[in-house]
């Protein structure tokens, strides 16, 4: 059941009223009711993976609580307990809790990687040993990147003691299952959702209007913009030898496009129906392509996935025994400055591998995470370099250099963003290159682009659209936009509302769009 | 020792189970051998090569004179569909933007044959021979390639009726 | 002290480090600052900084720094 | 808090009224286009005191004239009849008009049974949108929609026709708030001829069985004429293309035999009925014109008048007066589209 679907409003619906009728210590069951209805209706097969994830992390959550609370309760009741004996059992317990740990992320990270890398690796190996090995073709159930690495997230903390375990296997399967984030996440953390997720929500008019406006505005920027764009990109995508040169800026520009209106517009959505419920979910986009450089990029899209990687992946490797280890001997053989770098750069790369390949299972994306990696360390190496430029150049501080920045950071996430459009590393490469020649330029301009299904009035639509994204983007920079409507007057409150949902109706790319005068007399 | 093996197989256990379950679904990519790439099938008449979706207006030229032509509004919507016999076989076109296009061609007696020789009259075998197989004493053969369909229609083993039908998206 | 604001200002000289209190709050250290530190204590200093001791609280000043440091020096 | 829950009474209604404006607009007008999409709303204006009601695709509402019926013989008559109008849309269409009437005569077209699954979405369209709300409505919608469709659509039309907003014409403007009226009762007149000239013959099909779809619905038809005491007749407009296969046509014949229904092929009956294809089709065969369509009127309503019993209510004043007013709108229409012939050689408008 897509977001983009009557269904899913309905679903919405009958839920919303159930959970403000019912007295409010039902509400977070009938959330966890909500969530695995939702996840049945999209993938009944399914609901098993997502059952063994919710139901393992609860059972090691909970033997890791009680090997912790045993120790505890052991230091306390000994008083005259010595340093070493303290010590002893406190290690004890930390390799107990290590050990469940282990356990914990075997399972679920082996379900993941078995149900969404297997064909890549038979592909691979087919690729490499001319092998002819048949794909599985594993079924991917829905959500399965975001709730396993939420789950793990929750076990590593709890293993580190950061807090409580939550006892409540109910309680914990609706941490899991919220159904708003099992699309796209946000990958949320549990100390900082739990505190709204099971607490009782008072019907404030405020906050569910303002959560629905949030979701409406994620509605319009996926039905007006996102889908409209889809014929454009795949038919250019798709038709490598036919479309090459000046179409292929036209891919990265419309791809980049489409794909922050989606992926943004569903995190709307996704927050905006959560508010609705009084819950609130963790930002997961801050205006990104305002962002001057790479390093700046990656702190604005995609928060939650940055800072889970970084938690959890980057910040433990590159502080490990191994790494520890590898830095000193870099720093004895490569001296201080050189050295210094090794163990940064290596953490980072393995990251970006990680990012890479957590996208989607296939060489294009890998290549993507190590191409953004790259960029990152240059831009680190060339910090000296730039720090020199800004004394020296006047210019390099106004605003005019601003802009500059946001666009080059816009192009360069665009073309990097291009090798997914594609999915083959070698079109790619070969097909960039051909934006410099002269190929497709001239026919593109006179109606090249109406090919793709979309006519001009389509294009106008979405140029409006960018200029409106750019607007809310720089009103959003002093405030949350909800919250500035909220301070205007009735009328042009809900004049905006009421256009924003007229817009959406009337100029959505959805169902049957076909031109209408057409429709009766088109030709099968 | 014994508590940590048996926690593992229990772990194993649990990973094969789940997997088991992974039935074989069709999201992910599949192979995109699109159908049969065999060549298309056409038909040939004098100098004038026939193929299904093509422009009618030059093959008309190439085939000269017809026997007779009929028109009628298109009933699947706007533009005409407009039938043109040669004796030996019909064209058929129908309009799309403002062109005609072939729609099909129908071979009405024994006088003229496909490309691989097959007619009215020849036998079932002689059609398995020149397209391939079809279901045992089956009273009709479809053959399908890129634009066109080719349908032969038997009675009691003997081909009675040959069409290359133009395969339009519905 | 001295030796931590010696590693301090090595890795990040525009730093003042004195007396900032928001080093990670206003994203003025990133991660590959926090990283260099670390490294750094582990090679100078001996201290093994846990992952899990990586939190806002103690990187957001030389002070907090300087008391985790202490803290895991006599675990 | 009254305050509030007032204004958002205020907000919901304001947005539900500009929604269904926007809709009004956005929905085809069949005014000046299409025509054929008014003839399936045109029925309840004229609901009532119809004694025969005939159901079919373009069969029907081109090839019989109920004014000529009503002005020979005194026979009250309806066409409900649209575009490819499938079996099952018959059936429901007929289910529809006894929730206002029950006509004495039901006459069934049978050339719908060659279509055994839904064929597509905007011919669907053109039959159901101008239907009344309804259970029937529903049920007619589930058994077409192809897969590409939804109910949604139906229910709320903006769904489906928003797409249509640059393409407004004045057309949609004229007729926000009014409809056009074209028909005659369901039939659709057109004066031009073209000579049907030699048709080519029919292209042979792997297989003639007509799907079970087509009888499950034909079924019903009967059963409901049967429940209600109506007479069901069968026919098959005299067509020459497409072609009504001789296959088809034994089956019906079967089936017709089968429950001791009257089946008229009027193909073989050209001569009887004076049907010639050169003066009286305006599409080389495929319909007739008004000449063809009084004249097969002529032959069909002595059949109605001897064999079915349907009485001349010529008598019943109130009657008479509304079909004088037909009488003359049919006149009217029949007047200027023989002027723009003379005028301009082609009939390319109703009115």
């Amino acid at each position: 059941m897509s977001f983009v679907s009557l269904g899913f409003l309905l679903f919405l619906l009958i839920l919303f009223v159930l959970y403000y009728a019912l007295p409010r210590r039902f509400q977070w069951v009938l959330l966890l009711a909500g969530s695995l209805v939702f996840y049945a209706f999209a993938s009944p097969k399914y609901l098993i993976y997502i059952a063994v994830t919710a139901l393992s992390t609860w059972f090691a959550g909970k033997l890791i609580h009680d090997a912790y609370a045993a120790r505890d309760a052991y230091i306390k009741d000994t008083p005259d307990i010595t340093k070493e004996d303290k010590k002893a059992c406190k290690e004890q317990a930390k390799k107990k809790g290590r050990r469940i740990l282990v356990c914990c992320l075997i399972l679920n990270l082996g379900i993941l990687a078995v149900c969404k890398y297997t064909d890549f690796a038979i592909g691979t190996i087919n690729s490499l040993f001319g092998t002819d090995i048949a794909f599985l073709r594993f079924a991917l159930p829905m959500g399965i990147s975001f709730y396993t690495f939420q789950s793990m997230g929750y076990i590593i903390d709890v293993s580190r003691g950061k807090y409580q375990a939550e006892l409540n296997p109910a309680k914990f399967a609706l941490f899991v299952t919220f159904f708003p984030q099992l699309v796209q996440g946000p990958i949320s953390r549990f100390d900082q959702l739990s505190q709204t997720l099971y607490s009782e929500h008072e019907f404030e008019a405020q906050k569910i209007t303002q959560g629905a406006w949030r979701a409406m505005w994620g509605f319009f920027k996926k039905m007006v913009v996102a889908d409209r764009l889809v014929p454009v990109v795949t038919g250019i995508a798709c038709n490598p030898d036919k479309y090459a040169g000046g179409y292929v800026l036209a891919l990265v520009f419309f791809y980049t496009i489409q794909l922050y209106a989606d992926f943004t517009g569903g995190i709307d959505i996704t927050i905006g129906v959560a508010k609705m419920f009084g819950v609130d979910l963790a930002e997961n986009f801050d205006r990104p392509f305002f962002s001057k450089n790479i390093t700046e990029f990656w702190r604005r899209w995609h928060i939650t996935m940055g800072t889970w990687f970084k938690d959890y992946i980057f910040y433990p490797v590159s502080v490990s025994k191994w790494m520890l280890k590898v830095s000193k001997w870099s720093r004895a053989k490569l001296g201080p400055q050189l050295g210094k770098r090794v163990p940064v750069y290596l953490s980072t790369i393995l990251v970006w591998l990680a990012t890479g390949i957590w996208h989607g299972a296939s060489w294009n994306f890998v290549v993507w995470g190590l191409l953004n990696c790259l960029v990152i360390i240059i831009s680190q190496e060339l910090e000296p370099l730039y720090a020199k430029f800004h004394e020296k150049c006047a210019f390099s501080n106004t605003k005019g250099w601003d802009v500059f920045q946001m666009f080059r950071t816009f192009w360069l996430m665009a073309f990097l963003r291009v090798l997914d459009v594609y999915r083959n590393v070698p079109l790619t490469f070969r097909m960039v290159p051909t934006i410099f020649s002269s190929k497709g330029w001239s026919e593109m301009f006179s109606g090249g682009m109406l090919k793709f299904g979309l006519e001009e009035r389509d294009y106008i639509i979405v140029a409006v659209a960018i200029v409106i994204f750019l607007i809310v983007g720089i009103l959003q920079g002093k405030k949350p936009v909800a919250e500035q409507l909220a301070e205007k007057p009735l009328v042009p409150r809900y004049l905006i509302v009421w256009v924003l949902i007229i817009v959406i109706l009337v100029f959505g790319a959805y169902g049957i769009g076909f031109d209408a005068t057409q429709f009766i007399y088109n030709q099968f | 020792m014994r508590k940590k093996i048996s926690a593992v197989i229990a772990l194993v256990l649990v990973l094969a189970i789940t997997l088991c379950a992974c039935g074989s679904g069709s999201n992910s990519v599949t192979p995109n051998n699109s159908g049969s790439n065999t060549k298309d099938f056409v038909f040939k008449s004098g100098s004038a090569t026939i193929a299904m979706k093509a422009e009618a207006e030059p093959l008309l030229k190439a085939l000269g004179a017809y026997k007779n032509s009929y028109e009628a509004p298109s009933c699947a919507f706007d533009g005409m569909d407009k039938i043109y016999s040669y004796g030996g076989f019909d064209l058929m076109t129908y309009t799309q933007n403002g062109k005609d296009l072939v729609s099909g061609v129908v071979l009405r007696d024994d006088t003229v044959e496909t490309p691989e020789g097959i007619a009215i009259g020849s036998s079932a075998d002689a059609v398995k021979k020149a397209y391939g197989e079809f279901e045992k004493d089956a009273t009709s053969a479809t053959y399908k390639s890129e634009n066109c369909k080719l349908l032969i229609i038997f009675e009691n083993g003997v081909v009675t009726s040959v069409q290359y039908i133009a395969l339009v998206e519905k | 002290m001295e030796e931590l604001m010696e590693i301090l200002t090595g890795i990040r000289p525009d730093v003042d480090f004195e007396n900032c209190t928001t080093l990670i709050d206003d994203k003025i250290l990133d991660s590959f600052d926090i990283i260099s530190i670390i490294t750094e204590l582990n090679s100078e200093m001996d201290v093994t900084v846990p992952a899990d001791q990586i939190i806002p609280e103690n990187f957001n000043s030389a002070k907090a720094l300087w008391a985790m440091v202490e803290k895991l020096q006599d675990e | 808090m009254k305050k509030r829950i007032v204004k958002i009474v205020i907000c919901v209604v304001l947005l539900a009224a500009t929604l269904f404006l926007l809709q009004k607009l956005l929905v085809p007008k069949y005014a000046t286009t299409n025509e054929e999409g008014i003839l399936s709303s045109e029925y309840y204006a004229n609901a009532g005191n119809n004694d025969v009601l005939f159901i079919g695709d373009c069969e029907v509402y081109t090839n019989f004239s109920p004014v000529k019926l009503w002005r020979d013989y005194g026979i009250t008559s309806y066409i409900r009849g649209t575009p490819q109008q499938l079996t099952w849309q018959s059936y429901y269409l007929l289910e529809d008009t006894l929730r206002y009437e029950t006509p004495k005569v039901v006459v069934f077209n049978v050339l719908a049974m060659k279509y055994a699954e839904p064929q597509n979405e905007a011919y669907n369209r053109l039959t159901l949108d101008g239907m009344k709300w309804s259970r029937t409505k529903l049920d007619a919608v589930k058994a077409s929609m192809t897969d590409e469709e939804t109910v949604a659509s139906y229910i709320f039309p903006l769904l489906r026709f928003h797409s249509r907003w640059n393409e407004l014409s004045s057309e949609d403007i004229n007729y926000l708030f009014r409809t056009e009226k074209l028909s005659h009762n369901g039939y659709l007149m057109r004066v031009d001829a073209k000579p049907a000239g030699q048709v080519p013959d029919p292209v042979p099909l792997p297989d003639y069985t007509i799907g079970h779809k087509c009888w499950e619905y034909l079924d019903k038809i009967r059963e409901t004429c049967e429940q209600k005491g109506i007479k069901l007749v069968l026919i098959k407009a005299p067509s020459l293309y497409p072609a009504w296969y001789d296959q088809w046509d034994k089956q019906v014949v079967e089936y017709a035999a089968k429950y001791g229904l009257e089946y008229i092929n009027f193909y073989t009956l050209a001569d009887e009925t004076g049907i010639d294809y050169n003066t009286d089709t305006y599409d080389a065969g495929l319909h007739l014109n008004l000449s063809g369509a009084e004249k097969l009127s002529a032959w069909f309503g002595k059949y109605l008048k001897e064999k079915c019993g349907v009485e001349d209510r010529r008598s019943d004043a109130a009657l008479a007066a509304e079909w004088a007013e037909r009488e003359e709108f049919y006149e009217f229409m029949k007047e200027a589209q023989y002027k723009q012939l003379r005028e301009e050689g082609a009939v390319t408008r109703y009115k």
